[in-house]
């Protein structure tokens, strides 16, 4: 159980960065899951040239995390600007082209400048306990739980109660309307890219110290499993995204666990396919009917 | 060498074609095999080549997709008119490149494709590796007969062709020795969380994990399993080879085994040579593609300095026009190259005296390491007779002597490079063996 | 009512606007007087909507100038050099670069940047925010002004001009009926506290009975001070509350006159009030 | 005070709806007569546009049965219904943005069509008849209603009363017995509206079919409706004669105005 | 006359394709030839997604499952009944469009993203179903399929698709497609079952796709579940996108130059995946509608008008 929802945690909190970016431009930002690959080897770095690697403290955890999401929102309010932006006034379908060339250009940037895979050092001490018999308790797991939980309820506040929230919703729904109102629309979809991928760089630190392995193709797979996590939940919706992650986490493990794990992708998508079909717009989705 | 083309006016090269995956997820491997050729072209041609003719090696990439390597193969015979080629580290690219060098009559040789169907696509295909019916039985003797394991558990890549294949002829293999396989659990290529899969298999209480997949995912399966409170070893095969699987895994890895095609602390001077000339050139230790990708070479290179030998052969093994009339000549050195690849046997190889059998698979000796902090340690030499008489697909007899077409047996070219010349099988290392013998030697006892 | 002192609160001089190849609007001037109405009228297609969204800074023009009290929004028109770039490509050259090199001409204001001089703008369609209730579109609104005090004493000012909207303020614009989104889409245009106010089809699809509701609060806004300029189909209702009057037709500026003057015109009857009424 | 119930083209029985808590109908109760035209007019919010969704099978309501041409309505999908003789236009119109006038037209028709798939893809004899056919009737159409200048214009090229007036055709084409039309006039300006109302007129007097009309300016409602319904807050408050609804003190609270000038 | 034109246009291009396979492909270079064969099925699958994306607008991110789906029933059928291979590849289209009818029923009460999503999970189980099973080679491959797909062979089924892919678009339910694309509830107010129509352009569009996967699998003697991943779909969809959108031929151009395009890079060898991306993102820049936007080749070309549209 535990191990379907760490696992789903992270699905999520890279999910939060698709739905975000959703939610202002109704796009699929394709190269998010790249994002969540650079931020992974940007932590890396960063602990190796603060020397945090050799002597890790909590102090230089936090801070070589800070350092790697500062990375990647600049990384990604760059992507935007530079292969969204131009495209705002073309259909979401084209922007979606430029969001896998730069997908593509990320991954395989990484694979010549990082090679295949690199181990991540341990900056954590790793325990494990049982506060109830039969529960075992690891220490990452509860830190990446928390931090989604926590990074959740954040950017639920910071969306629905904020007048930057009101804004960016504002600009999903027209954002001609939206500038109408003064709203600094480029700076919300900006604004909106680096929360997004910082949430993303976040979620690479916590996957790296946690399974000691990062790789250049990280990104493909653990993007697309968030994003089929984004979608089930109802994208553009916040809680969706984490209840889309930690169903789809809870789903893998249990049809691992106790059904055939050859079978685990094509169960999980076909739970996905099945929830879709009762639920057109995901699970926490508003189903928007259009008003004839 | 010797260095007297025949009626050599224009300057002549002996053209190889190379491919693999420079790019894309599997780069990597691409690579190491890449480096490893590379290495041994080196060498040949600073010993003055193929009969005074240098070697140019033309490579391309693939990006590890397997209708890609047909055009690059494709590209390779219709532009560069290779007299051979060196390729491909993964089975599904080496065998949709295989029909057509067959067709093009050009030999290839795959460094690491380890299906057995590789070699079957035609008699001009050929490869320095050994094949999974082997390595898994070898493991799986290993694990019976050395470690006592009764009861193992096997999780493999469902993805990978080669680690289903390795798991089923484990399986096989385990089973007959009379073991139990309490559970057989799979992941894909990429997943990073393996807690589900392996809390299923340890409730079945292995004595050991059978793990044949890359050492991408080995490192952190090794260290959930610890977590989950497996003590037992984990085997694997030789997609384990890589520095970074004890980065990964740190201790959780130690002590495990897996078999390979040769081992670093193998002290003989040929293995030793080579390890410091890769050491040399690339500033990094050579990993198993890059050994086998380095015996390829130099297998091929032996075949050639002996077809050479027939200064009209070796004029039209240089011949790099596209003149029709020449073409019959080539197509004949080809026809002859694959004879003498073919014919080679007891050639002493970094990884290991290699005789390629009449299925034109390599037979050679496979070595069990174990993971240490150090690096992986020699543990035992499986020989290739011993080792794989029962696989299935093996229909050839173990000693693969052909009618000698040439009269002279491949090993006895000269081997090139830094690989000092040792007749097979070699004496015994100077400065003591460690216990253990070196993995390119008849097994020491067993 | 009108001096000749009056100021020009909105000078429009020599305005074009092209949509592609669509030739929008053909040299339009115009001027909107402080603290009056000021009414556009035109057919379908004439090309007032795109005029008030060039104001707002939605369109950029081909060339002329828009000026609010002297200060001018718009931009130099872009240079000929630059015509040949796709325009995703110039997007991506800094734009100190573009302009050096003569590819982009100076910047017009930003649409954000206009809301903050002072002219906002309830669009044609209402659109008010679907999924935002009545509260949030109105704080929207107010998303240049960063002086709460004044938010909220016109938040409460808009919403005794129209209680309705106080009635339903945790309601979702989106289920408004109509004739409360036409409301919704003017108060929120009002919370910006604009100089000027800019209306395009208040009485678009809305009952008899609402339309004059709406007419009667635009004349209530125009009296507090705030200068208007609007677009209008039902010219009956416009010339009556507007002091100054401009026909539209295809892209261009047929007509200019004080709004009593263009009721009695038989022209203009013919073309905008419905002939026999 | 109705026609007889077997003359009825279309008829709605107390019919209602719900979303959520909202009722948007309630009770509502319409009969249309084949040829007339009937207005369906109320304030916003009223559930005019909701009735025209009943009555396509856009929604299903929650109380009530509608009948069209004697058989119920209810539960059939909208393209069933359309089928059935029932063309509509939109209060948001919606328009093939991506096609020419011409083939909008043309999209219409398909059901004129008796080729197969096969037929077209092998271009068999009856494929270029039915195209011929096709063409013809819809140059003809476009022709009435004055938009085969435009033919081959992009749909979204066109003005605004184009696309109103090309919306209307495109219902047509569909030759539908009873037509529905919500907001025609909405965004033009009197005398527009005035042409519009003519072209209403004459397109039920020449295509013989019944029109239910949805529209809030009142000179045209007055002009060309034969009986109105008046809807407020779902529920049918009046119906009549023009003359009688004018009168109406309810309608007038609710939906007119004291002020005359509002009302044309 | 004008009537026969498709037929005339087809045998002429039919029988231009085999003269050249009996007369000059044997003498050319085999490289170019490969390549142009692999253009030859890309766009088969392709145009299939035109139909579906382009024309219909039901975004598909699960198109290669459909390739997969013809090229494992064509490969495995010839291989284990001998059958020839040019029938199987018919019957592989034939089974890729019975997917697509399975696929489309249930995904059309999805529209958008939601629709992607599902296909590309549909993609996925694909996948894992060949991956598990034996009788399709599972992981291992499905080896010793007859090397059947030549130049001749591949084209010819490419004029057929092609032609066949534009007389639908040119029909009454060409017309319903882009009507469904433009606006689903105004065709269905015309009495149009928009849901029939949209599973009548997947069952099309999977059955193209089909053959395509199945002209793969005869050319290179070998099929691996991994050559159909998800990363195929998009390659398609961005080939489709880059051509533009409502158009066939756009779509087509692209394609073949998408295909072509990493062998022109050959030359850089490691950085020709990333000048690849790098190329994607700049000609998307240059052409932010697509290559042809939502028009047809014919439609600049004013020559093509003498010859009555037939091409
Ligand atoms: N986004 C656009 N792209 C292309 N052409 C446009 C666009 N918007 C408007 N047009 C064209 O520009 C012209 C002017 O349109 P505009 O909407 O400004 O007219 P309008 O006077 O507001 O009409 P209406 O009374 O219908 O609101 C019309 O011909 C219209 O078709
Ligand atoms: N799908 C829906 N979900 C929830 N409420 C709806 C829905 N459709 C309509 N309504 C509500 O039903 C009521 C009637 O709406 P309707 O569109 O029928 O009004 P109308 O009479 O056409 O008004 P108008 O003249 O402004 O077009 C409104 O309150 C509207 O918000
Ligand atoms: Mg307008
Ligand atoms: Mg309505």
């Amino acid at each position: 159980m535990l191990n379907g929802l760490s696992l789903g945690a992270i699905y999520a909190l890279i999910a939060l960065g698709y739905t975000m970016v959703y939610g202002t431009l109704q796009l699929i930002n394709f190269a998010h899951g790249e994002v969540y690959m650079i931020g992974a080897f940007a932590s890396l770095y960063l602990a190796r040239w603060t020397g945090v690697e050799e002597n890790p403290t909590l102090p230089g955890v936090a801070l070589v995390g800070l350092g790697a999401m500062i990375f990647c929102a600049a990384l990604g309010m760059t992507i935007e600007r530079v292969a969204y932006r131009p495209l705002r006034k073309s259909s979401r379908l084209n922007i979606l082209i430029t969001a896998i060339g730069v997908s593509l250009l990320l991954q395989n940037l990484g694979l010549m400048m990082f090679g295949a895979i690199q181990s991540f050092p341990t900056l954590l001490p790793e325990t494990q306990w049982e506060p109830l018999p039969g529960l075992h308790l690891r220490s990452t797991d509860v830190v990446t739980l928390s931090v989604t939980l926590v990074l959740m309820f954040g950017l639920h506040h910071l969306v629905e109660r904020t007048q930057f929230g009101r804004a960016m919703r504002a600009v999903s729904h027209s954002r001609d309307t939206a500038a109408m109102m003064g709203i600094p629309v480029d700076r919300v979809v900006s604004i909106t890219f680096a929360v997004g991928s910082a949430l993303a760089a976040a979620a690479a630190l916590l996957v790296a110290m946690d399974k000691h392995s990062i790789r250049p193709d990280m990104g493909a797979t653990g993007g697309l499993k968030a994003f089929v996590a984004a979608v089930l939940g109802g994208i553009g919706s916040i809680p969706g995204a984490v209840a889309g992650g930690f169903l789809l986490g809870l789903c893998e493990t249990l049809v691992s666990g106790y059904l055939a794990s050859t079978w685990r992708d094509a169960i999980a998508f076909g739970v996905l396919i099945f929830i879709l079909l009762f639920r057109p717009a995901g699970l926490l989705g508003r189903s928007t009917v259009e008003k004839v | 060498t010797g260095g007297s083309g025949g009626g050599a006016e224009a300057p002549k090269e002996v053209v190889i074609g190379q491919y693999g995956s420079l790019t894309g997820s599997s780069a990597t491997f691409g690579i190491s095999t890449k480096n490893g050729i590379e290495l041994a072209t080196d060498e040949i041609n600073a010993k003055g080549g193929i009969s005074g003719m240098p070697l140019r090696m033309v490579v391309e990439d693939d990006q590890g997709k397997p209708e890609e390597a047909a055009t690059a193969v494709n590209k390779l015979i219709s532009r560069d008119r290779p007299v051979a080629l060196l390729g491909e580290v993964s089975s599904s690219r080496s065998l949709a490149a295989a029909p057509i060098a067959q067709k093009n009559g050009v030999p290839m040789i795959s460094p690491s494709s380890t299906s057995v169907k590789v070699t079957q696509q035609g008699d001009y295909i050929f490869r320095v590796c050994f094949i999974d019916p082997f390595q898994g039985t070898v493991a799986a003797k290993f694990a019976y007969n050395s470690k006592g394991i009764r009861k193992i558990a096997i999780l493999k890549d469902v993805k990978n062709d080669y680690s289903v294949g390795l798991a089923q002829f484990f399986n096989e293999t385990f089973v007959k020795l009379g073991g139990t396989v309490t559970g057989d659990e799979a992941y894909s290529e990429g997943d990073n969380d393996f807690k589900a899969q392996l809390t299923k298999l340890i409730a079945g209480q292995p004595e050991a994990l059978f793990v044949p997949g890359y050492y991408t995912e080995v490192g952190l399966i090794a260290k959930q399993a610890r977590q989950l409170g497996f003590t037992g070893p984990l085997i694997g095969g030789d997609g384990w080879d890589s520095d970074e699987l004890v980065k990964i895994g740190e201790d959780a890895i130690i002590g495990s085994y897996f078999t390979n095609h040769y081992s670093v602390d193998d002290p003989t001077p040929a293995v030793q040579n080579f390890i410091r000339n890769y050491e040399a050139k690339y500033q990094s230790k050579p990993d198993g593609l890059a050994a086998l990708g380095y015996d390829a070479a130099v297998i091929l290179y032996a075949a050639l300095n002996d077809v050479a030998k027939d200064p009209a052969m070796a004029a039209a093994l240089g011949d790099r026009s596209s003149d029709p009339a020449k073409e019959e000549a080539k197509k004949a050195a080809r026809s002859r190259l694959r004879q003498a690849l073919a014919q080679t046997k007891n050639f002493p190889g970094v990884t290991g005296v290699i005789t390629i059998d009449a299925d034109r698979n390599a037979n050679k000796a496979a070595v069990v390491v174990e993971v240490t902090k150090a690096g992986p340690k020699f543990v035992e030499s499986v020989p290739a007779d011993g080792g794989p008489a029962g696989s299935p697909n093996d229909g050839a007899p173990p000693p693969t002597n052909q009618a000698p077409v040439a009269g002279e047996a491949a090993g006895a070219v000269p081997a090139p490079g830094g690989v000092a010349p040792g007749g097979p099988p070699p004496g015994p290392p100077p400065g003591g063996p460690p216990p253990g013998a070196p993995g390119v030697a008849p097994p020491p006892a067993k | 009512m009108s001096g000749t002192d009056q100021r020009i609160a909105l000078q429009i001089t020599d305005l074009n606007v092209f949509y592609g190849p669509i030739h929008a609007l053909k040299g339009v001037s115009l001027a909107v007087a402080e603290g009056q109405i000021t009414t556009l009228l035109g057919a379908n297609g004439a090309g007032k909507t795109t005029l008030l969204r060039t104001i707002s800074g939605l369109n950029s023009p081909s060339s002329g100038s828009i000026r609010l009290f002297g200060e001018d929004l718009t931009g130099d028109p872009p240079p000929a050099r630059g015509a040949s770039i796709p325009p995703s490509l110039l997007s991506l050259v800094p734009h100190r670069v573009a302009r050096v090199l003569g590819w982009v001409g100076r910047p017009g204001l930003a649409p954000d940047e206009i809301v903050a001089r002072g002219i906002s703008q309830s669009p044609e369609g209402r659109q008010v925010f679907p999924n935002l209730t009545v509260r949030e579109n109105l704080q929207l609104g107010a998303y240049v002004r960063s002086d709460t005090a004044g938010i909220a004493a016109d938040l409460s000012r808009v919403l005794g001009l129209w209680p309705r909207l106080r009635e339903r303020l945790d309601q979702l614009a989106g289920t408004l009926s109509g004739g409360e989104q036409q409301m919704l889409a003017i108060a929120r245009a009002m919370m910006a506290r604009p100089k000027v106010l800019l209306l395009d089809e208040p009485s678009l699809g809305l009952a008899p009975v609402i339309v004059a509701g709406i007419f009667e609060t635009i004349s209530e806004i125009n009296r507090e001070g705030t200068t208007v300029l609007l677009v209008e189909q039902n010219a009956h209702l416009a010339l009556r509350v507007a002091t100054m009057a401009y026909v539209l037709e295809t892209g261009e500026i047929q007509k200019c006159a004080p709004a009593a003057e263009l009721r009695d015109d038989p022209a203009i009857r013919d073309a905008y009030l419905g002939g026999g009424h | 005070m109705d026609a007889p119930s077997d003359s009825r083209l279309l008829d709605l029985q107390r019919v209602g709806i719900r979303f959520g808590g909202l009722r948007a109908v309630s009770d509502l109760e319409i009969k249309l007569v084949p040829g007339c035209l009937h207005g369906l007019i109320g304030p916003n919010g009223a559930g005019k546009t909701t009735v025209f969704n009943l009555i396509t099978g856009i929604y299903r309501p929650t109380e009530g049965d509608i009948h069209f041409d004697g058989t119920s309505l209810v539960g059939e999908a909208p393209d069933r219904i359309a089928k059935r003789g029932i063309g509509r236009t939109f209060q948001n119109i919606r328009l093939f943005a991506g096609m020419s006038v011409i083939e909008n037209v043309k999209v219409a028709m398909y059901r004129h069509a008796a080729g197969s798939l096969w037929e077209s893809v092998l271009r068999m004899p009856r494929y270029w008849r039915d195209e011929a056919t096709i063409h013809r009737e819809a140059t003809q159409l476009l022709d009435t209603f004055g938009l085969l200048s435009v033919a081959d214009l992009g749909a979204e090229q066109l003005p605004y009363g184009a696309r109103r007036r090309l919306e209307i055709a495109r219902a047509l084409a569909t030759r539908p017995k009873l037509l529905l039309l919500d907001e025609p006039a909405a965004g033009m300006n009197p005398s527009e509206a005035h042409d519009l109302m003519n072209l209403v007129r004459w397109v039920r007097d020449s295509f013989g079919v019944s029109i239910l009309l949805i529209e809030h300016h009142m000179p045209v409602v007055m002009g060309i409706c034969e009986r109105i319904t008046v809807l407020d807050q779902g529920a049918s408050i009046a119906e009549g004669s023009p003359r009688e609804i004018q009168n109406d003190p309810l309608v007038i609270e609710a939906y007119l105005g004291a002020d005359v000038e509002a009302r044309g | 006359m004008k009537h026969a034109a498709v037929y005339l246009v087809a045998a002429v291009l039919i029988a231009a394709i085999w003269a050249l396979d009996a007369w000059v492909i044997p003498y050319s270079d085999f490289y170019i030839t490969n390549i142009v064969i692999k253009i030859g099925y890309n766009l088969l699958a392709v145009m299939g997604l035109a139909l579906v994306l382009g024309f219909t607008g039901q975004f598909s991110l699960g198109h290669a499952g459909f390739m997969a789906v013809g090229a494992y029933a064509a490969g495995a059928l010839a291989l284990h009944t001998g059958l020839p291979p040019m029938l199987t590849t018919a019957i592989g289209g034939l089974a890729a469009a019975l997917a697509g009818l399975v696929v489309g029923l249930p995904s059309l009460r999805l529209t958008g993203d939601y629709l992607a999503v599902v296909t590309l999970g549909f993609n996925g189980i694909i996948i894992v179903i060949i991956q598990n099973t034996p009788f399709l080679g599972g992981a291992q491959g499905l080896i010793g399929l007859p090397l059947a797909t030549t130049f001749a062979t591949t084209w010819t089924w490419v004029v057929i698709g092609g032609l066949f892919i534009r007389n639908v678009l040119n029909s009454p339910t060409g017309r319903v497609l882009r009507a469904v694309r433009d606006n689903e509830i105004a065709t269905r107010s015309l009495g149009i079952n928009t849901t029939h129509a949209k599973v009548v352009a997947f069952v099309i569009g999977a059955f193209w796709a089909g053959v395509a996967g199945a002209l793969i699998g005869f050319l290179n003697s070998s099929l691996f579940p991994a050559q159909f991943q998800y990363d195929r779909s998009i390659e398609l969809v961005a080939m489709v996108v880059l051509g533009g959108t409502g158009s066939l031929s756009g779509p087509l151009i692209a394609g073949a130059a998408l295909t072509a395009l990493p062998e022109l890079l050959r030359p850089i060898a490691e950085y020709r995946m990333v000048l690849y991306s790098v190329l994607l993102i700049v000609m998307m820049l240059v052409r932010p509608t697509g290559l042809l936007g939502s028009r047809e080749l014919s439609d600049l070309v004013p020559w093509r008008r003498w010859f009555g549209r037939a091409v």
